[in-house]
């Protein structure tokens, strides 16, 4: 698999080394969506007799919608939802307890901030799914929200299906619909604070019990060679 | 036969479910005096055969739910050509199952390169106490009697059938 | 504070009224009852605060999040055979269907294939979640609707599939039997016969419903022309699986988009629809479904391919960098999950695209102006099971 | 023997005072056996499971132990409950059960009180239950059973009327208003001519005895017609906020009313305590007509839990349609008919 495209240009990723395989549906596809969106469609990517991605300008995700639902004739909206990019200063919180207890804070080394599919280069990125049950095809709409204004216009308006999704983005990632009927919680309690799905939200549950996977077992009386336990 | 309606054909199904029912018995049991059978496969409770366990720490590691408790200690074995080097093994001091916490996903049976721990259908263990349902190594050991043989393969597959150590 | 914000009361009332057909210059006030967390006819803890009229419905709000067990966040620290054995826990009366989208599209992002006989359990093991997830509904929906008997019957015949899937995979709810490459073990000895019997008693239960329930002139006084959903709005909240074929859409995931993991091109089959989009036609649309899922599982049966059941897979699964988003027609309606890998041992992000959170959705447009027992009747035909929506 | 119990002329209050025991002992204690009978053991055969098996043999003391068990429960009354109403609801309920037995005759004089306008007394003491319901649903400050009471209001109204008119067949054929005069008609009558059989009205009343059904599940809020109680919408009704003994009461009350509803039907439809072919009014139904009453009780009453555990219930105004649209026209036609054939024959 090559590394993530880029931000800009399509790149259709080659499964198998031998023939490029063009999917030539999905490219139609994409090519009605640039000539509707013009220059607002910043990235896309296609996995062939698979799925097409497409990443559209913040500004122009209503308009996405709009042409979704009558360009493409995708009637079907399937789900909302975000993605928060940041990597997880938590890991998988296995070694809380020891790396607190025994190494203090050890600060691993921050990996890099990557995008997934049709690139992005922003912390949090919202993503889309509509699909069409006469023409049988599908399109993943992707925008990048900037950190500083976490504000995506809704598509309640064109799709009725976005208004519970929306009001879980808002709950889960702090990024908020401007127009949506009625933003209020919809999962967690009335005065419950933080944005659980963003990463750098702490998961409790594991920092608060020891994990038993650590190794202690007690090195052999006398041998005392490596202190921790082996098969580490 | 002419459209019986709707409401008689109800009333003729309830009656010839009590006829059924009387002739040729209840579809259930009566739990404490008869009991009925699971299947072989059926995931009961785990059972530890401790000789083949090296305190690898995997099971506790993979375990989704953090509730296999292990604890070892190194000793020197002797070796097993005489005049080789004394081997260092793991012995087991404390191998607790925390059955309380447990989903009985059977990631630990799985993953055990040794093959130390089984399935058994057995599904009596409740406890008055929740702190009784954490089974310690010899009531796992217990239940190794209980493992049934694994069943044969149906024709077609490729898997070859595995064996329970018998203590 | 309750989940509605409180608007100003009267323009409220005034609003709903025009559209809920309420008599204002009776000045009858409006009574709010709480269909709350622990009633009988939510499948597990959903609340809906419904604005009476007497006993109309002017408006209601489903409010969730009462078994909201945070299975995203959960998938952040989980390792991939890990969040397969939390992800049969979302709908768990076909658990072995939530598996599979999970496995396939992990499957998809490490392009591996899993051999032609574990395909083939891998979809019988599916349609017998389906008969067993179904036929709870046929059951469930007499016992809304005040025939308790059907809703033994319901049980009785369906623990003979639980027992096959026991049979196999040692868990009757939770098989946690799915893995990426194939499966976890074989067919034990004798299974295929004994499925056959088991999947035969379940088409006398089918029939046994026809005349039971279908066929019966009150429930259809009780069903027909209820809750009827047009194809369009059905489309737009995202309704999907027998709620939107119940409304004529011919569209079914095994047909038209099937993942590469499942062998329904393999026999012919068929999709059922019903036009009139009512409660009815949601209700007999499964019926048929649980019928024909029967004779997929018994063509199946005779046609099971030897061969390995696991592909040549690592034992340390690390999936390649990239994304997939494959969904499965699931008992309950499209069931999908959108992976985020970042080639290591954890998922990064997996969206759970759950087929209840939409069909939930679009009670408040569909129960308006109902009557109470029709909202329990609209209920009982979408047919959601709580862990679906809350995830 | 017979003429000893012939001659035995107890004082007038001992004699009622034997009467209300016989009532209050027979009444418990039948609903009781029906109860078990039917609703533990039938029910639990059509749908293919065992039923209780635990109390006493084969499970009969079933209802024993939950009335011992609703006993020791704690009943609770909500606090912004109307107390008084609360408590009194039950037995409103119960008495009009008990007061229903008064007419009905186990032989020529086994009869608590032979009143001429019997069957007209009975009806109208039957609809007492409707006040106990709906005092239940209003006291208990519970929306739910609010709700549960204004649905039985209505419905147990609605359906008096079809039940009144189902009645007044038989009694156009019987020619008297008292159950031991219907009783005797339906004995002495022959079916044109052939006085074998005698003539148990339901051959001649089907659609009375039809009607009489139907109205008899609505008034015992039983599927289809048990929306006052209905556990999927409204968590079983009036009921909601009872627990302890005055759940048992109504528990009780419940089958008490089937046992007294059967009771009528059976008088009315079946020829009552009377065996064809022996004379109503000879001694032996000292004996046997209580038993002969039991047998013919338990068949009505499993036609009336069979209709239970069939089918779905309605829905409110489907309900109030069915009565007023159906049930009251076909009741009226068939009085029209019976008045015409008793002119001509």
């Amino acid at each position: 698999m090559i590394p993530l495209s880029s931000a800009e240009g399509t790149t259709t990723d080659a499964l198998d080394d031998t023939v490029v395989e063009r999917d030539e549906a999905r490219e139609a596809l994409l090519e009605q969506v640039s000539a509707e969106l013009g220059d607002a469609v910043i990235g896309s990517y296609i996995r062939p007799g698979d799925a097409l991605w497409v990443r559209v300008d913040r500004g122009a995700w209503r308009a996405a919608a709009e042409f979704a639902k009558g360009g493409l004739q995708c009637e079907f909206f399937d789900f909302l939802s975000a993605i928060d990019w940041l990597p997880s200063p938590f890991g998988r919180d296995m070694d809380s307890q020891e790396d607190i207890a025994v190494h203090g804070k050890e600060d691993k080394d921050a990996p890099v901030m990557q995008s997934g599919f049709a690139g992005g280069d922003t912390r949090f990125q919202v993503l889309a799914r509509v699909g069409s049950v006469s023409r049988g095809h599908a399109v993943i709409f992707k925008t990048d929200v900037p950190d500083d204004d976490l504000v995506v216009d809704t598509w309640v308006p064109v799709y009725a299906g976005a208004n519970w999704h929306e009001r879980e983005v808002w709950e889960m990632f702090g990024l908020s619909f401007a127009g949506h009927p009625h933003l209020t919680h919809i999962y967690l309690p009335g005065d419950f604070e933080g944005h659980p799905l963003r990463k750098d939200y702490p998961l409790l549950a594991r920092r608060v019990k020891p994990w038993p996977g650590i190794v202690d077992v007690e090195p052999m009386p006398g041998a005392g060679d490596d202190e921790g336990g082996d098969g580490e | 036969m002419p459209k019986v309606p709707g409401l008689i054909k109800g009333l003729g199904v309830t009656f010839g479910e009590m006829v059924k029912t009387l002739r040729d018995g209840p579809v259930t049991v009566q739990y404490p005096h008869v009991k009925e059978e699971p299947t072989p496969r059926a995931r009961g409770v785990i059972a530890l055969y401790e000789e083949n366990c090296t305190a690898c720490m995997l099971c506790s590691r993979e375990c989704p739910d953090w509730c296999i408790y292990i604890e070892a200690h190194k000793y020197l074995a002797p070796p097993r050509r005489e005049g080789g080097k004394p081997r260092q093994k793991n012995a087991l001091d404390r191998f607790d199952i925390d059955f309380s916490l447990c989903m009985f996903c059977g990631i630990c049976v799985e993953v055990c390169p040794f093959e130390a721990l089984y399935w058994t259908p057995e599904y009596e263990f409740s406890e008055l106490k929740i702190a009784d349902l954490i089974h310690d190594k010899s009531r796992l050991g217990q239940w190794m009697e209980t493992v049934p043989d694994f069943e044969a393969y149906e024709a077609g597959s490729e898997a070859k059938v595995k064996k329970v150590p018998k203590p | 504070m309750t989940a509605i914000s409180d608007r100003e009361k009267l323009a409220y009332m005034a609003a709903q009224a025009a559209d809920a057909r309420i008599n204002v210059e009776l000045e009858t006030e409006g009574m709010t009852l709480n269909i709350g967390p622990q009633h009988p006819a939510t499948h597990g803890t959903l609340r809906i605060v419904a604005k009476l009229d007497g006993e109309q419905v002017v408006s209601c709000e489903p409010l969730c999040g009462y078994m909201h067990r945070g299975y995203e966040k959960l998938t952040e620290v989980r390792s991939y055979p890990q969040v397969t054995t939390l992800v049969n826990r979302i709908d768990w009366l076909g658990s072995f269907a939530n598996e599979v989208p999970f496995i396939l599209a992990a499957e998809t992002l490490m392009g591996i294939e899993a051999p032609p006989r574990a395909q083939w359990i891998r979809t019988i093991l599916f349609e017998l979640s389906r008969i067993a997830n179904i036929s709870l509904f046929l059951g469930d929906l007499g016992l809304q609707l005040g025939a308790q008997t059907m809703g033994f019957y319901a049980f009785r015949d369906r623990e003979y599939v639980l027992n096959q899937i026991e049979a196999v995979t040692g868990g009757r709810f939770h098989p946690n039997f799915d893995r990426i490459g194939g499966l976890k073990d074989d067919l034990p000895k004798g299974w295929i016969e004994e499925t056959k019997r088991a999947v035969g008693k379940l088409r006398d239960f089918c029939d046994e419903t026809d005349d039971l329930m279908m066929g019966n002139e009150i429930f259809q006084a009780r069903t027909r022309g209820i809750g009827v959903i047009p194809a369009d709005v059905g489309l737009a909240y995202g309704l999907t699986g027998a709620n939107i074929r119940g409304s004529g859409v011919d569209w079914d995931l095994r047909r038209d988009n099937c993942p590469p993991g499942l062998v329904y091109d393999k026999i012919d089959w068929k999709v059922w629809t019903h036009p009139d989009g009512d409660s009815f036609a949601r209700t007999w649309v499964r019926l048929q479904e649980v019928r024909e899922a029967i004779s997929i599982v018994e063509k199946l049966l005779d046609s099971v391919p030897s061969g390995p059941i696991m592909a040549k897979v690592p034992r340390i699964i690390k999936v390649p960098e990239g994304e997939a988003y494959v969904a499965t027609e699931n008992p309950l309606g499209e069931m999908g999950y959108y992976i985020v890998s970042k080639g290591d041992l954890v998922p990064f992000r997996v969206k759970i695209r759950s087929a209840s959170f939409n069909n939930v959705s679009i009670v408040p447009w569909v129960a308006r102006g109902a009557y109470v027992p029709d909202l329990i009747t609209i209920l009982a035909s979408l047919y959601f099971i709580l862990g679906d929506i809350d995830r | 023997m017979i003429s000893i119990l012939a001659a035995f002329d107890p004082p007038y209050w001992l004699s009622t005072a034997i009467k209300v025991l016989v009532v209050a002992v027979i009444v418990p204690t039948a609903a009781l056996i029906l109860g078990i009978l039917f609703l533990f053991k039938v029910m639990s055969w059509m749908q293919s499971r065992m039923g209780p098996q635990e109390a006493g043999p084969r499970g009969l003391l079933q209802l024993l132990a939950d009335g011992v068990k609703f006993l020791q429960k704690e009943d609770l009354i909500p606090d912004k409950a109307d107390r008084f109403v609360f408590k009194a609801a039950p037995i409103v309920v119960l008495m009009s059960t008990f007061l229903i037995f008064v007419v009905v005759p186990a032989s020529r004089n086994l009869v608590v009180e032979n009143l001429d306008p019997g069957i007209f007394y009975a009806l109208a003491v039957a609809s007492l239950s409707v006040i106990g319901v709906l005092m239940a649903g209003w006291a208990s400050a519970n929306k739910y059973s609010l709700i549960g009471g204004l649905r039985a209001a209505g419905q147990l109204i609605a359906y008096e009327l079809p039940m009144v008119l189902a009645v007044v067949g038989v009694v156009i054929q019987a020619g008297t208003l008292s159950l031991t005069g219907i009783v005797f008609a339906q004995n002495s009558q022959g079916i044109l001519g052939w006085g074998g059989l005698g003539l148990p009205f339901i051959l001649t009343q089907f659609v009375g005895f039809a009607v009489f059904i139907a109205a008899t599940q609505a008034e015992l809020t039983q599927p289809p017609f048990d929306m006052p109680v209905a556990e999927s919408e409204i968590v079983s009704g009036y009921q909601v906020e009872y627990s302890g003994f005055r759940f048992l009461i109504f528990f009780l009350a419940e089958f008490a009313t089937a046992f007294a509803f059967a009771a009528v039907a059976a008088t009315l439809f079946l020829g009552g305590y009377a065996l064809p072919w022996i004379n109503a009014g000879s001694d032996w139904y000292y004996v046997l007509g209580p038993v002969i009453l039991l047998a013919k009780i338990l068949l009505v009453s499993f036609l009336i839990f069979w209709i239970r555990f069939t089918y779905p219930r309605f829905r409110e105004d489907q309900l109030q349609s069915f009565a007023w649209k159906v049930l009251i026209p076909i009741a009226l036609l068939n009085i029209v008919v019976t008045a015409v054939l008793k002119v001509v024959l």
